[in-house]
């Protein structure tokens, strides 16, 4: 069954009794609250699990005269099934998986937490103030058709793609109910404000040079708040740890930094905040796009929350997208 | 608060200056952001009230603006970093149009919307000193930021302008509420009970190093390859390491803004660290980092009965 | 999720090799040649991490030809933590490799063609890897005539001094080498690269010039170039970026949207024409 | 990994050139047992001792770690451990306030002809350290677990 109805009390019961496989994200917990028990792990971001801020990923050593490396497994990663919103659910299944999982090099450690990660796309029904899914694309019912995804819906939780029966049997959806949720969609759709122009990733490569990002990156300061809690950047450092025993670390990295993309011989091709911003803002906006195809950006927000100076992403592209006309 | 005069003051200013560095509302509510002003008619947006945190002494040192005649709207703990900044050769006081603004504190959202649920902009008017929300008049001291109910300077020690009245008392025995206090008084054991959980919240993304308008390292320690003190790995061993690397090194200069601790994303109260340092500097080496600017800094002067115990 | 295969080996982990020989090529550069790791099979232009135990890990281009089987080569100027620690180290010690990567020279579009090689300093190091390869017997006929043109800041930072003897030798090609300041024994050619480039007589029609070395040198030269009447898409070049993982993933070496790592680091001009102007 | 059965504390000690380490070097020759748990680094005053340095000790797998200079009065460089105890002091109050041992940071004077002091020191520093254990909060997690 594909599609059904379960009452919110079930949909409780069937999670406390579970509730160590469960996690939920801070912003789903926000919007779910009523719905959820108590007392499940709740996470900033969905990719501090997948992609965690530091992880090893071999170890070498000396011993006996010579030097070993070997890999470190993520080993014991055990399946769990993580509530989010719809939009943090785009940026594992479109951006995270986009990257570490494209076909020629594969992240053995991303693979190996990604498998077992089950997510549950929590349907986006009180829109926060501060996102802007449907300008990059996404709606607050975003989910991929394989999806497990839920949704109030009069007095009860519609539930698609439930194939391990997770939340019980629940009862079936009738034509009619199938039709009231398809035209909700549509309004909900309808009220967003539209998507950016799909000429916009390549109108903005073209104002690379444009005096505009003097001004638009003033009151940045370059910090890393935005880029470590966002949850598409994916950008990381290996660095070497220990002298004759050690392992190499990935950890997050982030192009605010100027050491990013500091040379050997000091040089360094983005040395200002003007660059690093642009830099952020292309490879979001722009380059993603060229390239993949999909936004670097899914509009959740968090960094318009987060950023100590309220630099925003959202007035920027906005800023950006009328004066490119 | 003050808005009329403020920007009547830089539309003055701006004939003599290239720019004013100020206030202006953000993009979402209860926040104000650092501005710069260029053109009289940008004026307008310029603001004052109870979100205007960041430390505009942070943006003096910016590239563009460094060698340029600059105004700058200045709360007691700006005009402190900028002090301590001329001082340390940062930027030249000839340099700088110091409008100076008695400040009752900034306060602290989370504060508010704990008493208040989700917040309206509309439910709330703002006065010096108190707040009215739907009808009802409170004192604002119980939702100001931590740093500002500990604070010991209200008003600006260094200015060219002053917009209003002094503040006439001072905040930390008004409001009588240190967060320092309330840690000294557990035991070590629960205080590392809860530096540790601090410690593991810590993503190191430097929000709180680069607001702060005294954290101006070209190369921060944290970052340096050689030597190399860090690795890039937010552990909770770590981020002491960086947390108290760096309130060692603010030692005497930090002005306790708070900066650090409202900029920071997972909500360390982070500031407890170099105010502790100054709290110890205050209690044992006489001194507060930009009230007097003559006077020695304290890590470059000694006297010969410092104390010393703690030394076998 | 269920459509990817189980990933075999982590894509990080370097494979350990020896270095067999160290040559001290100038005051601060060292060619190491190494022991080729298993299945390494890669084109010049191409470039691997090279990992030094409890030191660090940093991208290296491939000086040897994949026509030299046994081992891999690289020239390593010293200039920070990495290539420090790989100055001290001596031969029969161990360094780790991973790669091949980057998109390297394009050869096919090379053939047939006449070939103008322009290196300086250690920027005859990706070169070399190409040149060698033209010049092995089995490929040598596929290319027509070549010039090396190669300039160094001073007799002592010339690269190679063993491999210019033996071009020299050779009938099949000619090679220029010129410094920017000569000394007492210098009897060669006084001259910065371009300006030299500009006396050669060469007909831009019939060659593909192929540039490396600093990122001022690449500058000017590919103006003169120009002025000679290359086209664009005859000019080819490589780039050099802040990189870490190699593999486009880490995110931090794009020019534009292209990645230094996976979509070059060999770009003709035409190409970086297009890209903008942040290397 | 330490264990914890045959564990003995490793003291990274910090000492001036032209006291503290002459006081080693004088307990060395006069044949003045002390425990081998110090690590020594020469210094060229009690004043050029970054607290970085100490917390790079303790984050590399320190126990614990003693800083020992001139005497106040005495510092070859007139002043420098005047400056030191100043830096020392806040340090040590701040690490001791976050909730570290006070037992792994330790301060002392001792002069060049006191080589029966330092050897003293020394034992009470590894003494102390061994009370507590071995080094948890500040030691880097890759060290514990690799």
């Amino acid at each position: 069954m594909a599609k059904k109805l379960v009452t919110p009390e079930v949909f409780r019961k069937k999670v406390a009794d579970q509730s160590d496989l469960f996690l939920i994200t801070e912003r789903a917990q926000g919007v779910y609250h009523e719905f959820l028990p108590q007392g499940l792990r709740v996470i900033k971001t969905p990719k501090e699990l997948i992609f965690p801020e530091w992880e090893g990923v071999y170890r070498f050593s000396f011993q006996d005269r010579s030097w070993k490396v070997w890999e470190i497994e993520t080993g014991d990663f055990s399946p769990r099934f993580l509530f989010l919103l719809p939009c943090e659910a785009r940026a594992v299944i479109e951006v995270l998986d986009g990257n570490f999982l494209q076909k020629d090099y594969i992240d053995k450690n991303y693979w190996q937490r990604r498998k077992n990660l089950h997510l549950i796309v929590l349907g986006c029904y009180t829109i926060p103030k501060t996102c802007f899914c449907s300008l990059v694309g996404g709606n607050p019912l975003w989910r991929d058709g394989r999806s497990l995804f839920v949704l109030p819906f009069q007095g009860e939780l519609y539930v698609e793609n439930d194939e391990t029966m997770l939340f019980g049997e629940g009862k079936s959806v009738d034509a009619r109910e199938e039709e009231t949720l398809a035209t909700r969609e549509e309004e909900l759709k309808a009220s967003l404000p539209p998507p950016l122009p799909s000429d916009f990733p390549q109108k903005l490569y073209a104002h690379f040079d444009e005096g505009i990002w003097k001004d638009l990156s003033w009151r940045c300061i370059n910090c890393g708040a935005c880029t470590f809690l966002c949850p598409t950047c994916y950008c990381f450092d290996l660095s070497v740890e220990g002298r004759l025993r050690g392992l190499t670390l990935k950890t997050w990295d982030s192009c605010m930094f100027p050491r990013f993309t500091l040379h050997a011989s000091s040089h360094n091709p983005r040395p200002t905040g003007k660059e690093r911003v642009r830099q952020r803002v292309m490879h979001k906006f722009s380059y993603l796009p060229l390239r993949e195809g999909y936004y670097g950006c899914v509009g959740c927000g968090i960094c318009r929350e987060i950023c100590p100076v309220n630099w925003d992403i959202r007035e920027t592209v906005e800023r950006m997208a009328k004066y490119l006309g | 608060m003050y808005e009329e005069e403020i920007r009547a003051l830089s539309v003055k200013l701006l004939d003599e200056v290239e720019g004013v560095i100020g206030y202006s509302w953000g993009t979402l509510p209860f926040r104000a952001r650092p501005f710069l002003c260029q053109k009289k008619e940008d004026v307008t947006h310029l603001v004052f009230n109870h979100f205007c945190g960041s430390n505009l002494a942070r943006y003096l040192l910016s590239g563009e603006l460094k060698e340029k005649k600059i105004a700058i709207l200045a709360k007691a703990c700006d005009a402190r970093a900028i002090t301590v900044l001329i001082r340390e050769g940062q930027v030249k006081r000839e340099n700088l149009v110091i409008v100076g603004i008695p400040c009752y504190g900034m306060v602290d959202r989370k504060k508010l919307e704990e008493r208040f649920g989700p917040l309206q902009p509309q439910d709330f008017e703002w006065h010096l000193d108190s707040l009215t929300f739907k009808g009802e008049n409170l004192s604002i001291g119980p939702f100001l930021e931590a740093t500002c109910q500990r604070c010991l300077h209200p008003n600006p020690p260094l200015y060219d302008h002053l917009i209003g009245q002094e503040v006439t008392y001072i905040p930390r025995k008004r409001w009588n509420n240190d967060a320092l206090t309330k840690l000294d008084m557990v035991s070590r054991e629960e205080r590392w009970a809860f530096f540790a959980g601090e410690f593991e919240k810590c993503i190191r993304c430097y929000a709180c190093r680069n607001s702060c308008p005294l954290c101006y390292c070209k190369e921060c320690f944290a970052e340096m390859q050689r030597p190399y003190w860090l690795s890039g790995a937010a552990t909770p061993s770590e981020n002491l390491f960086f947390h108290v690397g760096r309130s060692l090194h603010m030692a005497g200069r930090c002005v306790e803004c708070g900066a650090c601790e409202r900029a920071c994303p997972v909500d360390i109260p982070i500031a407890l660290l170099p105010c502790k340092v100054e709290e110890l500097i205050r209690g044992n080496f006489d001194f507060e980092a930009g009230i007097d600017p003559d006077k020695e800094p304290p890590l470059l002067t000694y006297r010969e009965n410092d104390p010393g115990e703690f030394i076998r | 999720m269920d459509s990817l295969s189980v990933p075999v080996k982590n894509i990080y982990l370097p494979e350990l090799v020896q270095i067999q020989e160290i040559i001290e090529e100038t005051r601060d550069i060292k060619t190491f040649r190494v022991q080729r790791p298993h299945d390494f099979e890669y084109r010049p232009g191409q470039f691997a991490e090279v990992f030094v135990p409890g030191k660090g890990e940093a991208p290296f281009s491939i000086t040897s030809s994949p026509t030299q089987e046994a081992f891999l080569e690289f020239s390593i100027k010293r200039v920070g933590t990495v290539t420090e620690a790989l100055h001290r180290l001596n031969p029969g010690e161990t360094v780790g490799v991973r790669g091949p990567y980057g998109n390297g020279f394009p050869i096919d579009s090379l053939r047939k063609q006449n070939l103008l090689f322009i290196g300086g300093g250690i920027g005859l190091a990706p070169l070399r890897s190409l040149i060698n390869y033209v010049l092995s017997a089995p490929y040598r006929g596929n290319f027509g005539d070549i010039f090396i043109l190669y300039g160094a800041r001073t007799p002592q930072d010339l690269v190679f001094r063993w491999e210019l003897e033996e071009w020299k030798k050779r009938e099949d090609l000619s090679l220029l080498v010129t410094v920017d300041r000569g000394d007492d024994s210098w009897r060669g050619r006084v001259g910065l690269v371009p300006e030299v480039l500009k006396e050669l007589s060469i007909d831009a029609k019939d060659f593909k010039a192929i540039v490396c070395g600093p990122p001022i040198m690449i500058k000017f030269t590919i103006k003169t170039l120009l002025e000679m009447g290359f086209q664009p898409g005859c000019i080819i070049t490589t780039l050099e970026m802040r990189m870490k993982c190699g593999l486009g993933k880490c995110g931090r070496c794009n020019i534009g949207p292209y990645y230094v790592c996976k979509d070059g680091p060999v770009f003709s001009y035409e190409e970086l024409q297009k890209m903008p102007e942040e290397y | 990994m330490v264990n914890e059965d045959r564990w003995e504390p490793k003291i990274v000690a910090f000492l001036c050139h032209w006291c503290s380490y002459a006081g080693a070097d004088l307990a060395g020759v006069s044949r003045i047992q002390y425990p081998p748990n110090v690590r020594v680094i020469r210094v060229p005053c009690s004043g050029a001792v970054n607290p970085l340095y100490i917390l790079r000790a303790l984050r590399e797998g320190a126990d614990g770690v003693l800083v020992s200079g001139c005497h106040p009065g005495d510092c070859h460089y007139l002043s420098g451990n005047y400056f030191a105890r100043r830096k020392f002091f806040l340090l040590k109050e701040l690490l001791s306030w976050l909730g570290i041992e006070e037992e792994r940071v330790q301060f002392s004077w001792v002069s060049a002809s006191e080589g029966q002091r330092f050897a003293q020191v020394v034992q009470d520093v590894v003494e102390s350290v061994k009370r507590i254990g071995p080094s948890r909060k500040m030691v880097k997690e890759f060290l514990l677990h690799v």
